[in-house]
């Protein structure tokens, strides 16, 4: 325990901060990340004295603001996403997807269909989709994505079968595009008595435009600190509100809000003997959930169709300008959705150069690195996600930095290699700090 | 247009550059018959109205003093907190995945870990799970898979339904912890057996021996226990580390200011320390954000679940700090993961690191000292009312329950109708004690408050019992 | 012990060092006649106690819906303002003397001076004084040096008594602006004349021309003025530039987004514009800190009082932003400064850049369009009431008189009971229009803000008049 | 009118802010400008919905609160300053001079004494002295300090006679060090039928230790962003509240709070017909008086003291670790008060180097330089205060930093001309900036 005055410690804290890279500072293309803008308007109302101070456990006379809060929100998401209810309990996407899983587990043992034990992922999925499956004591069963970027379909139908609880699927996907044939994958996945899972960490790309709801998916999750832009502080908090169709509806997790008349109470027991039941000690991550209600009503019903748009519109304007600077692309036959997949194997054969060395690199230029290796089925490759909130200006920076960065390949190797060489650190040692572990002060 | 700084002129550009003649033109491969129309949800507002509209909600909720823990407290957060917490850099800031572009977020973590450990009397700590019932959940998943016994147990079973694997709860352990831990262990065939407590509101030793008798996996104590009761944790963990169970710690991280760390307690002390930072510089919030800690000891480092920051070299020799045993985490490990946890709670570790370093080990304890003092207060000022008394008689340190002689969900709502937060019907929890609130004194709590809420609870009692309500068997919220 | 970091050992190595045997001793050269015993104050709190104790103050003052302008107006602050001033780097570094050490505050301020000079239509702005009024009051003492007439005279006389300057102050300016600039002008010879208004509630023009007669130094027109009225700009300035007197123009920047900068005022427009900066993104605070703005001609820029930022080059040939212009200012000029101004009001230039920046022209247009319209509004429906009219017809920008047929200050009183902030009983200002209100209502009052007021205020006229209060002439606060 | 994203403003001026150095950043040891920890929790109180939504000219019932802190902080400024009253309504220093001297100038006229056209300042004193003298219609005359470091007394007593209105005066002075012959110069003064002036900048040096009501002041102001820790702001806001014993609290400007019971209300014309008047359209900086009252109540008595004690450790501390490393000071046989005097005369006779040259280099070092050139009277000067609330360690660092910087003076002159190196710009050119006025964006 440090022991230091007031000033030192502000003064501490404040210098550190700077060591930072965020979006209030520098563009941040973080692929699957969406790192959009944060409004302050949003964290302003979650700061308010009556929200912050109030206890979770309060009675309900003393609780009618939030949970007409939580209750709007409910309403915004179903809309939003097509779908008949809403849980906003779990506390990121990872949760939501546990919920959404747990889910579909409790449906099909409700109906004594106990057998199936597979929950499908594509290979492109995100690392927490396959840990989710098992977490709820599934087997994960990948499958794999084809060359132009949507899920093998041949592949699927074999693994598809009466072992299949469920399937979890993003879509647009981490691949940067639309699964073209998602209505043929609902008819398989059902046809064989599973449940479609929607992870919803790319709903950016197509809010406004297209629901999950209306492609089939039973469940899914929205990660409120991407689509609905609450701040990532450095690695969380998130929510990742779950929503379901009506037949999962009765299986969600509680807490939920529910409105009767003019009032608003928790959804008791009683109301939902199904439930999974709860995954927090209170109500999830609720400053959170007010942050995205704010911003939800700031858009609006037009507001959350441009996000999609002008999401999507930057993604595919980049793409555009990189594969005319001579980038690599690893769809190019395809639409950007929100965020699209470069890929650097080229450089890495002829210069050895990685995908990881050009992020450094463009840390140098002030811009955070796109998300690399991932996914994980693309070598060397970057997935870049510019979010509606850049300007065109921003983007072209980019193409300028990247393609002053390719240059630098082929002329001074050495220099991407070694970069970053503008930081508070250079290329810091991942081997070292995993072999000597040091994770306290002092102790060795 | 709200957060979106296109120009027209930008847009006819870029999709001109694009070769597109419209926007829509780009949705081109979503099939039509998947396009949504308008959505169903309000025109948009301006952040003025917005904010003048929760404003109003806000008030509705705006507390009066606050005597209700239960596993959130009512702490005071110096200023300083959340206006470090509120810059841009750590606020809109990603996971630290590239390093160099992060070592204010991986130092400020490293440094979290360390407090924690110190705090908890562990070696290791992680950079956080969601909040304090996830950690316990993700706590016996790890223990699970730390003690060698049923870890060879597991190996041998596949896929979903394997042998059963118990941990025990001794004692009284938040129930919302429990049922958390409940729901998401489950899937994987373990087990939560519940000792309950004596009538010292305590461990029920005899039932927890039989429990052992069988050893299971791990125990879970909670120290201070969820009636604000200190548990005989020496004698928990001499037993359960005779039965080669390992120990899972919940604690309160304020309450390590004065009672004994986990780490010391009996022999080897915990294994796994976990519990909710929320008293550690994080506002009530209904709920959330939080944070769940996890400490532990070095041999069990690799099954920690969450983030880890360690210090490393750069290239030029300087010290500076990674995200370490990456490989532990779900973007690596994928299905093999330690947990499917990925966006953690990172503000609020920032918001408990300065906390924790604007008061120091001497701050942190004149807090816990002045919770304890106001506590007793309470306790001696409530129980001055004829009918009220201590339900339990054994040491508490911040909340203790009271039995007020008839029941205390209805005396609850009284109170809040007259402005006070006056505690925790407990009978939402245990029906035996129905006529029991569980109350809770912060440093917070000025002697004002307390008087106040003493002659409020006067009154209430004074005056005959209301009709029933209707009756709200457990609170969700 | 707050705010000090010293420890114990610290002090003993200090004192050591200094050759002191404690810290008593570094007083021994003020004679003991002199020390002073313990100070009559209170014993020191905690941030908690303080904040609690004022928590409880500031609630007591919590508004309602405020109607009420008069030189301070209740607009919407987007929380990007503030949480970007808030900043430490902003909120606590000195004024920006090292230059290298301050570009932040430096460029920012040259943004503000840019933006102030298109808003006014002026060459050039200062980068703030304290308020409108004493923005006022340094602008008459530089219109008196700046005017070639005026400082022939004043050369001519020397030390206190000298010969009187005249100034003319046309039309309803704000009383409180013209009283703080005859305070702070006396001193130097400097007599203000007042026009006062006519029947329209503007300019009495056959005052002003005869007031003319003998040529002022300078004239001061408030453009929308202290009635909320317009002024007829183009005469008066008009008149002004032909009897050689300079002409200071008042204005609310806000109303600037519509209204005819001042720059353009009939022939060469207007020679200074000032007032006060609080419209753009600062809290109504008790009226302060607020900031007074000044801006003008490069003819007069060296006759400008407070801090300048000028664009330069760093010696690598980089751009950079340097205070300048500082032989005008006392640090360095001393007694023959233009103005006796240091610390001014910086951070709320920066709060009004930030404001600036994020509204756009567009935006500042829509906030003084919607005051507009949200002030006819209120009118229309005020005006609904039996009884109550407008007192002066003439178009208005955001502020409007109504004459509610009895006493204002009576009726105002009564209105804050219930929550409302109901306007400015002009009986204050003016002891012939004790039956007026001042009303007005900014971009943040709803529809419904509007109704509630209206139905308030029916009420109450609908009652008998109360016994009169204790007059209470003129409100300093 | 710029035309941007609420993204770009936010990252704009959130990247400017990193430009600048800051208490909250670096140790700030500007004399006479007391850069101290701001308390967070002071700004926090004063930012309160009921504290910054109360309109100035609100009616009493709604202003309660804000009288009742108004009225205790002028009660807490008398006790600190051994005053008989206080007006709190000048916004800053320079205001609260002003309101000083003409309230001194208002007694003598009150009391058809009209001949006294001169205020006396010493030629050490704050440019803000003799201007706002100047700006109340008086002669400024100076009186020379003395090499002692004290205001020459003869010369003084030959200055004053008939024609003196009063004197400005602080104490310590700006020569950091305790004028000691204060009692005689008071009488000296009063004797003649002058007032005294104090100067309250320097109150920090001797808060809880001595009043400038017992050293015979009969007005005064306090700097409330200085002894009282409101932030600067970069260049403000400020306060300054004015305080006069008996003899002038009649002349106080308004407006001021008055307690009735346990009601307040605000001094109306007819219980002060004396007064100077308004000097502002409302009440001051009444924000800044709030975070100067949440800063005295947290102090208290003891806090107070330690105060004094703890800027007057630490700046003779400062000047003796100096002095050890050879630095020369201006009064060498004097204490320090809460700030000192040293002088680089040698380095720019020897080396041809500047006071502002060191400075500029010790920006390098990651500090901000401390005053330079004043008082005027001491050549390449620095004029340092370090303030209470830095720790010894960061003391040790400055002197390590200038020791270095005196090193280079001698083997590497040009690098110190040159400096600073490593801020955002180098050395700027304040004569270009003067000779091509650029004060607005785009024309020239
Ligand atoms: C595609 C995808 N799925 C799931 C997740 C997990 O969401 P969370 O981090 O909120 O747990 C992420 C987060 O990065 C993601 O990008
Ligand atoms: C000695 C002295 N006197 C007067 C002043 C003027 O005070 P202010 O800047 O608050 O107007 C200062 C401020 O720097 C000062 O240092």
């Amino acid at each position: 325990m440090p022991e230091v005055s007031e000033l030192q410690a502000v003064r501490h804290y404040t210098n550190l901060s700077r060591r930072n890279f965020s979006i209030d500072n520098q563009f941040y293309p973080l692929g699957s990340c969406t790192m959009k803008y944060n409004p302050r308007g949003a964290h302003r109302v979650a700061s308010l004295p009556g929200f912050t101070g109030r206890h979770p456990l309060a009675e309900l006379p003393a609780s009618q603001g939030f949970l007409a809060c939580l209750h709007e929100l409910q309403e915004v998401l179903k809309a939003a996403t097509g779908m008949a209810a809403v849980s906003a309990a779990p506390m990121a996407g990872a949760q939501g997807e546990f919920a959404g899983i747990a889910m579909i587990r409790a449906y099909h043992d409700a109906r004594g269909d106990t057998e199936r034990r597979e929950i499908i992922v594509p290979d492109a999925a995100h690392g927490t989709n396959p840990a989710s499956a098992v977490m709820c004591g599934y087997v994960a069963r990948e499958v794999p994505v084809g060359a132009d970027g949507d899920v093998d379909f041949e592949a699927l139908k074999a693994a598809v079968g009466e072992q299949t609880a469920g399937i979890m699927l993003t879509n647009p996907s981490t691949c940067g595009v639309f699964e073209r044939r998602i209505a043929d994958i609902a008819d398989v996945v059902h046809d064989a008595g599973g449940l479609l899972y929607y992870d919803g960490a790319n709903l950016n790309a197509i809010l406004g435009t297209a629901r999950p709801g209306d492609m089939g998916f039973d469940v899914l999750h929205v990660n409120l600190h991407k689509t609905f832009a609450t701040p990532h502080g450095g690695g969380g908090p998130g929510a990742g509100p779950v929503g379901a169709n009506e037949r999962l509806a009765p299986y969600l997790p509680t807490p939920m809000a529910l409105r009767e008349g003019d009032a608003f109470r928790w959804l008791e027991p009683a109301d939902a003997p199904d439930s999974i039941g709860r995954l927090s000690a209170f109500a999830g991550n609720a400053g959170i959930l007010l942050r995205a209600l704010a911003y939800a009503r700031m858009l609006g019903r037009d507001g959350m169709r441009r996000v999609g748009e002008f999401a999507t519109l930057n993604a595919n304007y980049l793409m555009e300008r990189l594969r005319q600077a001579g980038v690599e692309l690893a769809y190019p036959e395809r639409r950007a959705s929100h965020e699209f997949v470069i890929t650097f194997r080229q450089e890495a054969k002829e210069f050895g150069i990685s995908a990881m060395d050009i992020a450094k690199r463009l840390l140098d230029h002030g811009i955070h690195a796109p998300t690399t290796y991932f996914p994980l089925l693309v070598p060397e490759c970057f997935l870049i996600e510019p979010t509606e909130t850049e300007t065109k200006e921003e983007l072209d920076a980019f193409v300028a930095a990247l393609t002053q960065v390719l240059g630098e390949v082929r002329t001074d190797p050495e220099r991407v290699k070694t970069a970053p060489h503008n930081l508070p650190s250079a290329r810091l040692d991942d081997v070292k700090a995993a072999r000597d572990l040091r994770l306290v002060h002092g102790a060795d | 247009m709200p957060f979106i700084p296109h120009t027209d002129q930008d847009v006819a550009t870029m999709l001109d550059a694009i070769g597109a003649r419209s926007i829509d033109d780009l949705f081109d491969e979503i099939p039509g018959a998947l396009r949504c129309g308008p959505l169903d949800v309000p025109l948009g507002e301006r952040e003025m109205e917005v904010t003048a509209a929760l404003t109003q909600r806000a008030r509705r909720d705006e507390p009066g003093p606050c005597f209700l823990g239960a596993g959130a407290y009512d702490h005071h957060i110096p200023a300083a907190v959340w206006d470090i917490c509120s810059r841009g850099e750590y606020m809109t800031a990603y996971t630290p995945y590239q390093a160099e572009a992060s070592q204010g977020t991986l130092q400020l973590i490293h440094e979290f870990q360390t407090m924690m450990a110190a705090l908890t009397g562990m070696e290791v700590s992680n950079a956080s799970v969601y909040d304090g019932a996830s950690a316990l959940a993700e706590a016996v998943l790890m223990a699970v898979r730390a003690n060698r016994r049923t870890r060879r147990r597991g190996a041998a079973s596949a896929g979903r339904e394997t042998a059963t694997t118990r941990v025990v709860v001794a004692g009284a352990v938040h129930p919302h912890y429990v049922a958390t831990a409940r729901n998401i262990v489950q899937g994987q065939g373990i087990r939560l057996d519940a000792t309950g407590f004596d009538a010292n509101g305590t461990v029920d030793l005899a039932r927890f021996e039989a429990l052992l008798a069988e050893p299971p996996a791990a125990v879970i104590v909670q120290q201070p226990n969820c009636l604000g009761l200190l548990e005989p944790v020496d004698e928990v963990v001499a037993a359960a580390h005779a039965a080669g169970a390992l120990v899972i710690a919940a604690a309160n991280p304020i309450s390590l200011a004065l009672l004994a760390p986990p780490g010391d307690w009996h022999d080897r002390g915990a294994d796994i320390v976990c519990g909710d930072g929320q008293p550690l510089g994080i506002p009530l919030s209904s709920g959330g954000p939080y944070f769940g800690y996890i400490c532990t000891r070095r041999e069990f480092v690799r099954q920690l679940p969450g983030r880890i920051v360690g210090l490393t070299e750069d290239s030029g020799g300087q010290p500076g700090y990674a995200l370490t045993l990456q490989a532990r985490e779900q973007h690596i490990r994928r299905g093999k993961a330690t947990s499917n946890i990925c966006t953690n709670q990172g503000l609020l570790v920032t918001a408990a690191t300065v906390y924790m370093s604007l008061l120091g080990a001497a701050g942190l304890n004149a807090v816990a000292s002045r919770c304890h003092a106001q506590t007793r207060e309470l306790v001696t000022e409530l129980a001055s009312i004829d009918g009220v008394e201590r339900r339990f008689a054994g040491p508490f340190f911040h909340e203790c329950v009271l039995d007020i002689g008839r029941d205390a969900q209805d005396v609850a709502q009284q109170t809040a109708t007259a402005g006070i937060t006056g505690g925790l019907p407990l009978g939402r929890w245990y029906p035996d004690l129905a006529n029991c609130l569980l109350v809770c004194a912060t440093e917070k709590r000025s002697d004002a408050d307390i008087a106040a809420y003493r002659d409020v609870l006067r009154r209430i009692l004074a005056h005959p019992e209301q009709p029933a309500t209707a009756s709200a068997p457990e609170r969700t919220g």
